[in-house]
């Protein structure tokens, strides 16, 4: 029996409480869902739990039966919500890193556990590439492969599917519950609901630092740790699905025409495609099937190739704004959060003299976007790295919309998002594309497609498999149904 | 047609031993191929002494093909660098692509190695400039430093005198203090002026001269010297070891001290001269950069056809004396710019 | 509360201005230290002597700093500092490899074409060759130098007694760009290494090129996401290093009145040495006018005070090694304890 | 699936190790055209002098490539290579500025550990005070070259011509070290260079040392959390690259047979660009030994190469630049071809 037991834990960055006297106890054979806004706390906390940085005061302890354990973290393996992986070295020496082994020789993980973890995350082909030319997804599962393949007591995972799609994520929830079978004590935190349901037994509800609340076996729904989740807002709004919307038919003229597209490398082949304006359009496929690449492609930040050979981008068309999936690839670490939000702009909207800018009206535009985008910060000045994760994202989610571009393409538009600021969000995409412009989402959630696509577009092996009107579609697992039945074409 | 190498060349007995003429230069010259003559020097981007040594072997060639047919060929880094220099060396020499070698070490004997190696594979070498006395070298050409700060420090001293200029003391500055012949031309700067002035106070002594800029431009000179002076007032005379001599005058000229503060130094140019009109730099020796690569270029060829060396090895050059006025052993400003314009064209 | 948070605000905007007080104290400490040593050191003529020594460093390294505020490094300063003057003395006075001459003003034109040249190269080879600028400037440094050698032929140019001697008017022209002295005793030079840094912080800190120059250095990827016209902006900031320099190389050559070849490595050092002591990081995403000014009036005044002082030259190095180390290490010390205190005031922001 | 997949593995391997390719080829592109040229080039003894000088910019390469693959990098080496072997003459032979002398093998070891002390300060001072290592390693590279001239005043030592002469015993010794030809006329110093290569081909591809290095220059925050002693390894690249320079000073001072003044920062810069031509990111985290070595071997060759050809010094400038560009263009070409190829083969392993 292990138990994992955390006493008055605060933790305190300038005037934010992170963690605020926070109470824990957890015991082995369970995965415990650790469920709570952005900003609440959470990555902090697993900060605190794997020793990575020392709170301010109170006192984490584990007991293995009746012994206590010195160095706790030493026992603590974890999933980052942001993959803390090597991108100029391969997958397989990756896995290796910290746990060589040897001192002498070619320096490999043990070969016949770190075979068996690629494969069953599915990244085995991808053992002697550098992580620097492999997608968000694969390096998340990279993460995860480290954690498996550590020996610890506790396993923390923080957000570890936000770029799986559904059945990668049904493996890794497999997986979890076999090491809590095992007897080890296993913590999952996540935006999506729905995933509490599937594989928690309890659910911590932590907010402002604390855990306010606890939801136990039966009681699981998404919908009561909606209500704790956000139990200030009284009237909890639900996403509208898309059959009940009113999307504007697809009748104007569309803002692109893909006919016969393909890409350099082949990750997708003669896509045709018309992006109608007022929708948004879904695209949809496993890690692999170019979907992802056909998004960054629509997002001209990858060149197209007609059926001539020549290569073009969509820039030539309309004008786009891209948002890739990895926050290491959007955010500006080295600029404050106002900084972030007007990273996109130009011309009048930085100053009243064009190539000057007025530090004063920075500040105003940042302040009205703080706002808009629900941003929990400090304010404009705070350097955009004290955020939280999901609060990153409403950053640079913001500064692709200010930039009011005719298309907007997202990869993942609400990663690591809670659910308020989601609906939110779906909202301010929608208005987006009301104004006869158009959105196109690559996600990887059934439930985020449901909620803001009006078409969803489907690629298996690189070619477009199906095409989903969603107005005809009413509940999510229908959707999910007839995705996979796409897919598995 | 080609040029019979006397037998006093194929052998010829040094003070270090037996040097013997590689065969492979005997029989070019027979065929009549031309020799190659080199001249490697420290930097052949130095400011001055580059450009001057450049005219020096250039002349030196001409007459070294009224003796025999010769290609002469400058080499070296651009700026100062012992490892390149010295591998630059090594590859000449097992490529053979050097019948006579004219060198400038930048050390003192810091070639020797190098030097015998070439001897051994029947090569003359002479130096130039900077000596390796301990290495298998037929003759060195250059100024003798301590003799030509000697006579610097006496003329100086002597037209103090004659001005009635009130010294109170004497600093020494170099664009590289470190440099042995930096160090030897102050030393001798010190005793010479002594030998007339024997009470003079010196502000530091030929190890401790100010540093001054390590690539000799006129621009490190101004913001080094320009405070020393403004801060040691009791400083009126500066004696500076090479070209940037023409930053002091600049700088006495800039903080309106002429009259006050006097400089003596090394090294032409128009601008050193210009102030040597103006009577605010008092002494100044040209080193005859040509001269120290015309001399070595031209011994070569005289060997080669000949057999002579010089009896002496350190063949010391004259150094060439610049003083307002001229006088004994001496030229004015407008004999120095007229050689000034010989040796730069 | 409204009020306290907004008085942080201000509270943070301070304590980000004060980034470099280390520094600026570190010079303090200098110039008191010197100055009762030399009294002669803030007299009026030590202080000219001091900004003038300081305007070439300071011109070119305000332009490099843009450059390392991109991630990107120019080494190739030094030697298109040369490599202008050269290019305007040998086709203005001849004397170099050139069979004719020009006129001054095609001259300084051609040797200010010159530097954009290299510049342009330099952004060339970066942007579209992907080369690591590192590599690019390092070889432009090596053309440039070798192509200065060719033209100039390692010749001293000295306008005033050039033979044939240029027209009256163009050596007082000449003269005039930077070596002439105004009232005071000013010269010239001196107006333009402030119009520079006036420009200079302008374009850094006020104007979008600035801006973003600073979000692409931070984190070139996401520019490129952002579509930030990342290459354009590197194209720009090795001509402005490269113009800089040029400029740089002709005034001093005015103010010198003559000029050689030299050898180009060391300012380029200086000047990065300037651009990193004044808190410019060489990963990109960090660097300022003020600092880079503080840095450089570090390593003026330090040769400056250390000439002052008469110090031998062996013992010179010592102390700029020493000084310049201790100097930038306060600076740290300085910026943790601000921070910190940020920190604190933050909290006690929150408790009120 | 399996059967493709491991062929696959296989392919992937192979094309990684085929990084340096391009480079590979513009030394032997460069060697065919001095061939040609100069059928000397390929002799023997002119292999052995382009080997020879190699010697002490390969060893210190080496070590510089560890510093730089954790992202730092080292200035001193140049003025460490020379201070380590003042050090060593001053003490043995006198005539500097230290009132005593001492037997050779005690000043060799006082040498060397002249520059761990160097080393020690530049880790110190990089990991504890959190100084950038270009600040710190400039101002050590100050306080070196002060220090070797205050020790050694500037004078210039050779052995053989020592007054007094030191026995012959040591005499023979310190010419064995490094300077001493073996059979076939090979100097002993060309040993070390490949021992050197070996240890260091080791120590970054087959220790748990090098592959730590590489991640923890990768990703400094990855390997902090992965609590990886960072710490310790930056002390030690750094112990590691002042050492080899001391080395390096003293077997050249054995084979040059003689050591003075010397101007230290152009070893420092040869060094870097090797390594960075040879392939490394001065952003950390890549760097192989190979690469520095044909980084080290295409600068070594090009040197040797232009003086056979017997261009004037201003013009093997330009082709030194532009030499160095076009090879590091090439390898990048030949990497982009190389990377592209892997992607198609990735995608089509993918999709069987
Ligand atoms: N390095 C930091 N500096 C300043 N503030 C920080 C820092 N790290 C976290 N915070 C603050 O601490 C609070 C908790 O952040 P944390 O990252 O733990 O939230 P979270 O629950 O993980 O949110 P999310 O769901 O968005 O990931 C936030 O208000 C955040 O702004
Ligand atoms: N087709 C594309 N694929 C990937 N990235 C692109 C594409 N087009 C533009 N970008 C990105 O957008 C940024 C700006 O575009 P670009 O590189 O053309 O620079 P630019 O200076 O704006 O040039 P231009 O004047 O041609 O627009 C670049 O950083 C580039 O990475
Ligand atoms: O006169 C000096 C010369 O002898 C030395 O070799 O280089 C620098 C010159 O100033
Ligand atoms: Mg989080
Ligand atoms: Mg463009």
């Amino acid at each position: 029996m292990i138990r994992l037991s955390g006493k008055a834990i605060t933790k305190r960055y300038g005037a934010t409480r992170a963690l605020d006297g926070l109470d824990l106890d957890i015991a082995s054979g369970e995965i415990v869902g650790i469920a709570g806004p952005n900003g609440a706390g959470k990555s902090t906390l697993t900060r605190m739990l794997a020793g990575e940085e020392t709170a301010d005061s109170g006192e984490i302890t584990l007991t293995r039966g009746d012994t206590v354990v010195d160095e706790v973290w030493r026992r603590v393996a974890v999933v980052h919500q942001e993959p803390h992986i090597w991108p100029n070295m391969t997958v397989e020496q990756n896995l290796a890193v910290g746990r060589e082994g040897r001192w002498f020789g070619d320096i490999t993980p043990e070969p016949v556990s770190a075979k068996a973890v690629l494969e069953r995350l599915g990244i085995a082909g991808f053992a002697h590439h550098e992580l620097a030319d492999l997608s968000l997804a694969v390096q998340q599962r990279v993460e995860i492969a480290r954690a498996m393949l550590s020996d610890a007591d506790v396993y923390l995972f923080d957000e570890p599917n936000s770029a799986l799609t559904e059945e990668e994520s049904e493996a890794l929830f497999a997986t979890m519950a076999e090491l809590a079978g095992s007897g080890k004590i296993v913590l999952l935190i996540t935006h999506r609901l729905n995933d509490f349901v599937r594989c928690c037994q309890r659910i911590l509800v932590l907010r402002d630092g604390r855990i306010r609340c606890e939801i136990r076996g039966a009681e699981i729904s998404e919908t009561s740790i909606a209500a704790q989740l956000t139990p200030a807002e009284t009237a909890e709004r639900e996403a509208l699905p898309a059959s009940a919307r009113t999307a504007p038919k697809a009748d104007g003229a569309p803002l692109l025409k893909l006919q016969s597209c393909s890409d350099r490398f082949g990750a997708f082949r003669d896509i045709s495609l018309d992006l109608a304006p007022g929708r948004v359009l879904a695209l949809s496929g496993v890690e692999g099937s170019g979907a992802r690449e056909l998004a960054q492609a629509m997002g001209a930040f990858r060149p197209f190739r007609d059926r001539s050979g020549q290569t073009f981008t969509t820039l030539d068309q309309a004008s786009v704004a891209y948002l890739a999936a990895s926050r290491r690839d959007t955010v500006f670490r080295n600029l404050s959060v106002g900084d972030n939000l007007a990273s996109r702009l130009a011309g009048r909207s930085l100053g009243r003299l064009p190539p000057f800018i007025d530090p004063a009206k920075i500040d105003a535009l940042a302040a009205r976007a703080i706002k808009r985008y629900r941003v929990k910060t400090g304010g404009s000045h705070a350097p955009i790295t004290s955020l939280s994760g999901g609060n990153q994202q409403k950053v640079v989610l913001g500064a692709a919309m200010e930039q009011g571009t005719d298309i907007i393409v997202i990869e993942e538009p609400t990663r690591g998002v809670d659910i308020s600021s989601k609906a939110d969000i779906y909202e301010l995409l929608r208005d987006f594309a009301a104004q006869g412009r158009a959105v196109v989402v690559f996600c990887t959630e059934v439930q985020e497609i449901f909620d803001v696509a009006d078409d969803v577009v489907v690629l298996s092996h690189g070619r477009i498999v199906g095409r989903v009107d969603m107005a005809g579609i009413a509940t999510i697992p229908e959707l999910a149904d007839l995705l996979a039945s796409y897919e598995a074409v | 047609a080609g040029v019979t190498v006397p037998d006093s060349a194929k052998t010829h007995t040094m003070p270090w031993g037996e040097f013997k003429l590689a065969p492979r230069i005997v029989e070019k010259l027979a065929k009549g191929e031309k020799a190659n003559i080199v001249v490697g020097i420290e930097g052949t981007g130095l400011p001055i002494q580059g450009a001057e040594m450049r005219m020096g072997t250039a002349k030196g060639c001409e007459t070294a093909n009224t003796m025999l047919p010769a290609d002469c060929r400058m080499v070296g880094p651009v700026n100062p660098d012992t490892t390149q220099q010295l591998a630059e060396l090594e590859t000449l020499l097992n490529s053979g692509q050097v019948d006579c070698l004219a060198l400038q070490p930048p050390l003192p004997n810091q070639f020797t190695a190098i030097i015998n190696k070439y001897a051994a594979a029947g090569i003359p070498v002479f130096t130039l400039n900077i000596d390796a006395p301990k290495a298998k070298r037929f003759a060195f050409y250059a100024l003798n430093e301590v003799q030509a700060g000697t006579i610097n420090g006496e003329e100086t001293a002597k037209l103090v005198k004659a001005q009635g200029i009130d010294v109170k003391e004497i600093a020494l500055g170099s664009g590289a203090p470190d440099q042995p012949w930096a160090q030897a031309r102050m030393e001798g700067f010190i005793k010479g002026y002594k030998s007339v002035f024997p009470d003079a106070k010196f502000f530091n002594d030929a190890k401790s001269g100010i540093p001054t800029g390590k690539n000799f431009t006129t621009q490190e000179v101004l913001n080094s010297v320009t405070p020393f002076l403004t801060a040691h007032p009791e400083v009126t005379l500066f004696f500076h070891t090479d070209q940037g001599v023409e930053g002091v005058g600049n700088v006495i000229r800039n903080l309106k001290l002429g009259g006050k503060v006097f400089t003596s130094g090394f090294n032409v140019s128009g601008a050193i001269l210009d102030s040597v009109g103006a009577g605010t730099t008092l002494v100044t020796i040209d080193q005859g950069f040509d001269n120290q690569a015309q001399a070595p270029v031209e011994q070569c060829a005289k060997y080669l056809t000949t057999g002579e060396t010089p009896a002496d090895p350190l063949q010391y050059l004259r150094p060439i004396v610049i003083t307002q006025k001229g006088g004994d052993a001496q030229i004015d400003v407008d004999a120095a710019r007229a050689r000034l314009k010989a040796a730069s064209n | 509360m409204a009020q306290s948070s907004s008085s942080l605000l201000g509270n943070q905007r301070v304590l980000n201005s004060l980034r470099t007080l280390g520094l600026a104290l570190a010079i303090v400490l200098i110039a008191v230290i010197v100055q009762s040593q030399r009294p002669a050191f803030l007299s009026p003529e030590n202080l000219l002597t001091l900004v003038r020594s300081m305007v070439a460093l300071g011109m070119v390294a305000c332009a490099q700093m843009l450059v390392i505020l991109l991630g990107e490094i120019d080494l190739s300063v030094g030697a298109v500092y040369g490599l202008a003057a050269t290019v305007t003395a040998t086709l203005w006075l001849g004397g170099g490899s050139l069979p004719f001459t020009v006129p001054l003003l095609v001259a300084l034109a051609a040797g200010l074409a010159m530097a954009l040249v290299a510049g342009g190269i330099n952004g060339f080879l970066t942007v579209r060759a992907g080369l690591p600028s590192f590599i690019t400037t390092l070889g432009i440094m090596n053309v440039a130098d070798g192509t200065s050698l060719l033209i100039g032929n390692a010749t001293t140019f000295t306008p005033a007694y050039n033979d044939p001697l240029p027209p009256e008017w163009e050596l007082d022209f000449f003269h005039g760009l930077g070596g002439a002295l105004m009232r005071f005793d000013i010269p010239v030079e001196t107006l333009w290494l402030v119009a520079a840094f006036i420009l200079f912080w302008i374009l850094r800190h006020r104007t979008v090129f600035g801006f973003r120059l600073l979000a692409m250095g931070g984190n070139p990827e996401a520019a490129r996401v952002a579509r930030l016209p990342l290459k354009k902006y590197k194209y720009a900031v090795f001509l402005l290093s490269s113009l800089m320099a040029g400029i740089a190389g002709i005034l001093d050559f005015s103010y010198v009145g003559s000029v050689g070849p030299t050898q180009s490595s060391a300012l380029s050092f200086q000047v990065i040495a300037a651009v990193v002591i004044g808190g410019a990081s060489l990963n990109g995403g960090r660097g300022t006018i003020v600092g880079t000014l503080l840095g450089v009036v570090l390593l003026a005044m330090l040769n400056n005070g250390l000439a002052l002082l008469g110090v031998g030259s062996f013992v010179q190095l010592l102390f700029i090694g020493l000084v310049t180390i201790a100097a930038v290490w306060l600076d740290l010390v300085s910026q943790k304890l601000i921070r910190s205190a940020g920190q604190r005031a933050a909290r006690s922001g929150e408790a009120a």
